[in-house]
């Protein structure tokens, strides 16, 4: 199933869909250990990016769409996720750049620069309690599993985003607003992560 | 059910406070072009004058807008409710302030700042603006002091920007700017104590849970957790906790004068911030240290949060003649 | 379970709180002699001039205490929260004041005020000093139009008393003072709303229940009922229902010029009295009403009481005077 | 049974003994229709006005003892009560004059005069919904059963104070904080006239 320009429109849309319903969830495990806002930010973030990508014309490609989307999640935001998501929108324009349709092979692609994205942005680490803990197995599985097919890889992604979520847990935080909290944020996912893999599965619902 | 208060769409909270802004204080403040989240000082940039521009997340007020304007910030670039803003108001922002002799980034040290103001950066060197950034990290209660660089910058903000845009107005070089706002971080010291928590226009739930008889000591200015969580003491015995980590920091020599910042986090009345300061003198006279200057009030908020902080800024005589450089903004005036 | 403050004994609150006041603001504040509760401003009273004493009962910081200092008020006398201070602390302000042409008093309208300052008055009139009081009653809530003289004074003091002190510091006669303090009173007009109570230091409990989704429209600065209780309504419904109360009482001509407070009672963040402020400017805008000034801010508090007021003045020239003339106090910096 | 300073000194603790033990309630009564301190503004004031009155010297006499007293309470307290009680102690003070120890009449005209000087003081009139309406009728019925001794006097004014206190709960208040609520003050208790029951009683247990 080859991912044209209107299949990513309608990308945008799940991810906005999704991240709405979940936004007073995310808030909540923000408050925890944040500031409360981070379902907010997501929602506004994609909702702007849903918006710019149906703005563009028809025959715009996936690259022009990815970078509209990018620039609107970012001026609709700012905070941690709006250049950490902008980032990574760029580059998983660039990965596709000159495409009209993306193959699996390209959208798995798409998938590991976003998470390139975040960690050159965000400078994180595994291990550093961040949205990175998700998206960076979520790459690598995608990446691993490439070769049987796109669901399977999105899949893939899913589950390693999930479990890399919820390893967030026994992390005590050396990146973001939790920081500073020592032993303190142990126990408790980070919101980023969390949101991450509500994004990687609307991805996937949407494109594999 | 839902926190109570006067908004009309909570989405809409951000920009209808700053047309509100606008509309009070016209002989001060204007947006920047093109731009509604970019605040800029009616007289405050001007050629050969380094630019001062500041920003963070809503909220604060009037923690950073209140303090664009002549002497201090020349603009300040607004984000939603504690959210950094994005990277075009601060180039907005940035632009205007220019007068060719280098422009100043000053906020407090959160990962999202620093990623959008560092962004905005980059955007400014493609425009050939010098930019330097100094971010606050007065919070002594956000990591030891060995990871100094690494704490936030919360109400000490006030007397950090104040002695940078006092450095600006007297026309100094962006270097002597950048290491007057250095020294001014590095001898200030907050500490604060959270009773209650705020909400967000958009959620309008409390951001974070406290018991009926708890304090939380450290706390950040958005909620963020502290230190540790313990039983609400009577005012004296908080502000001793907030005076022992403070003076232990400072390192001040007997004879040595300070500033003194007792700041309300939102819904703490003056009644009990005077109280505070009235233990925060009785601390500092018997350290034998003398007060230059203390400043009492909401300069530094989390929305309606309950709680106060105490910030102490160890003073030099370049501090001193940069606090008391006049400065007039909308939200603060100075000598 | 107690409302959470940040006090050390609920009774000693008062006198601490001013001990905390004249350690931060010794150039502006001083105790009168032999007087703990009487506090005269530095560089206020002086020969020949008509000295104005305001006083009341504290929690309503900065109001009285913070609006005394050369160009308003000379003293101010300081009760126990939300009570009248007695007339002994009132008279030791009246002597402090006197500048030999007489003295006036000023304060809202409340039946502990005129009983306790108009038995300072009887004391003064035995020392032979001539003392005219004028009541605030800007309160339209709490009172029809026919019964003016009977109205509570509430957040519209902040102006009354900045033109009467303006009248003073220009050196007008008592009679002169006396007269423009009236007629600043007559031309202002306040109309509030409550959210969510306060509690008193000594009690810690609410001061009155209110639903979770009701206000209280025309509360009093100190919890006293209002007008109406109804479902909270969003921020321009409630400055429209303000708005329309005020503007029927000025009944003022189109090109007239208005001077707005927004004010907040405590706990309502900066961020909604702007937005507040946005409708205000839109409905005066709309009413063919010019703003000379527009003041937002905590003003006129009732300890952390949530809601808002707005006030309009009605302005002549000579209120604008008035209003401009320059006044230095601890907590208000004018012209 | 003859009433001596020890007797007015003793009154004053007495009465400060019982406000205290009704401060709440009074704060909540006023928390009604006023602004919640009634409570706090009369402990204050008495236990001012028992301070005072135990600072004399012995040999005070009883008008002594009232001056100070009402002294006291008007500088520990200011607010409404202030002047309304230290005017009532002043005029008892003034209708003693002279004494040194007070026959049964004695105290009945200083309950007289208290109500007499709350009146002057307050400007008040009966139906108010005022402390005058549980003072008046008390002097009243004091002074009608004066010949039948001091106990019974005390009891009438106590029992009058009560009927009176009660009676404000119909009225709409036209003095003091609550002028201005209208019809929203019926239905509820003046705090001064329920505090005036308080004194009134803990004055017939000290005296009578
Ligand atoms: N340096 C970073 N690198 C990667 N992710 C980060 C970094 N800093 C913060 N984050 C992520 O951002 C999330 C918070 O986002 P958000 O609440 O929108 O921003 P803010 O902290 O500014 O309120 C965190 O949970 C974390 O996953
Ligand atoms: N003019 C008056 N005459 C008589 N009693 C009055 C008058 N004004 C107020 N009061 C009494 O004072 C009581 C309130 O006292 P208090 O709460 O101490 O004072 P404040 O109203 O100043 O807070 C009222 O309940 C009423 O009984
Ligand atoms: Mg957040
Ligand atoms: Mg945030
Ligand atoms: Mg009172
Ligand atoms: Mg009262």
């Amino acid at each position: 199933m080859a991912t044209d320009a209107a299949a990513i429109r309608a990308m945008f849309g799940t991810i906005a869909t999704d991240v709405e319903a979940n936004k007073d969830e995310l808030c909540r495990l923000d408050g925890v250990i944040g500031d409360a806002d981070h379902g907010i930010a997501m929602s506004l973030g994609f909702a702007a990016a849903r918006d710019a990508a149906a703005a563009l014309p028809d025959d715009a490609e996936p690259t022009a769409i990815l970078n509209a989307a990018a620039k609107a999640f970012l001026n609709a935001v700012g905070a941690s996720c709006g250049p950490l998501y902008a980032t990574a929108l760029m580059r998983a324009g660039a990965a596709v750049k000159g495409k009209t349709t993306l193959e699996d092979a390209d959208v798995v692609a798409m998938v590991a620069a976003m998470a390139a994205g975040i960690r050159d942005r965000g400078k994180a680490e595994l291990g550093n309690k961040t949205m990175y803990d998700a998206w960076a197995p979520a790459a690598q599985a995608a990446t691993d599993a490439a070769a049987a097919g796109l669901a399977q890889a999105m899949q893939a992604a899913e589950d390693a985003a999930r479990k890399g979520a919820e390893a967030t847990k026994d992390m005590v935080a050396s990146k973001g607003r939790a920081e500073r909290l020592g032993e303190r944020a142990r126990g408790h996912v980070d919101p980023g992560a969390a949101s991450a893999v509500v994004v990687i599965e609307a991805m996937r619902r949407a494109l594999a | 059910m839902q926190s109570k208060k006067i908004l009309n769409e909570g989405g809409d909270a951000v920009d209808e406070m700053l047309d509100g802004i606008l509309a009070a204080h016209p002989q001060h403040l204007a947006r920047a072009d093109g731009s509604a989240r970019a605040i800029v000082a009616r007289n405050g940039p001007r050629p050969g004058k380094v630019g001062l521009v500041i920003g963070g997340g809503s909220g604060h007020e009037p923690t950073f807008v209140g303090f664009v304007g002549r002497g201090l910030a020349d603009a300040a670039a607004i984000g939603n409710v504690f959210a950094s803003p994005p990277p075009d108001p601060v180039l907005a922002c940035t632009q205007a302030a220019n007068g060719g002799a280098g422009v100043l980034y000053m906020y407090g040290n959160y990962a999202g700042d620093v990623m959008n103001f560092d962004m905005a950066a980059e955007m400014a060197a493609m425009d050939d603006i010098e930019v330097r950034t100094v971010r606050t990290t007065d919070d002594v209660a956000s990591a030891p002091r060995g990871r100094r660089e690494t704490r936030r910058g919360v109400a000490g903000n006030f007397f950090i920007f104040k002695a940078a845009g006092a450095a600006c107005d007297r026309m100094l070089s962006l270097d002597e700017v950048e290491r007057i706002a250095r020294k001014a971080n590095d001898r200030t010291f907050t500490m604060g104590v959270a009773l209650a928590p705020c909400s967000l226009p958009q959620t309008r739930r409390p951001n974070f849970d406290i018991g009926g008889d708890e304090m939380e000591i450290g706390m950040g200015i958005h909620g963020e957790p502290g230190i540790a969580r313990g039983p609400l003491k009577p005012a004296n015995a908080i502000v001793d906790e907030m005076l022992d980590a403070i003076l232990a920091e400072m390192a001040a020599a007997q004879g040595d004068r300070v500033a003194v910042l007792v700041n309300g986090l939102g819904s703490t009345p003056l009644m009990e911030l005077y109280i505070m300061n009235r233990r925060v003198r009785q601390r500092l006279d018997a350290a034998g240290l003398a007060v230059h200057a203390t400043w009492v009030g909401n300069w530094c908020t989390s929305l309606e949060m309950a709680g106060a902080s105490v910030t102490c800024m160890h003073l030099d005589e370049e501090l001193t003649t940069m606090l008391d450089h006049p400065c007039d903004c909308a939200m603060f005036r100075a000598g």
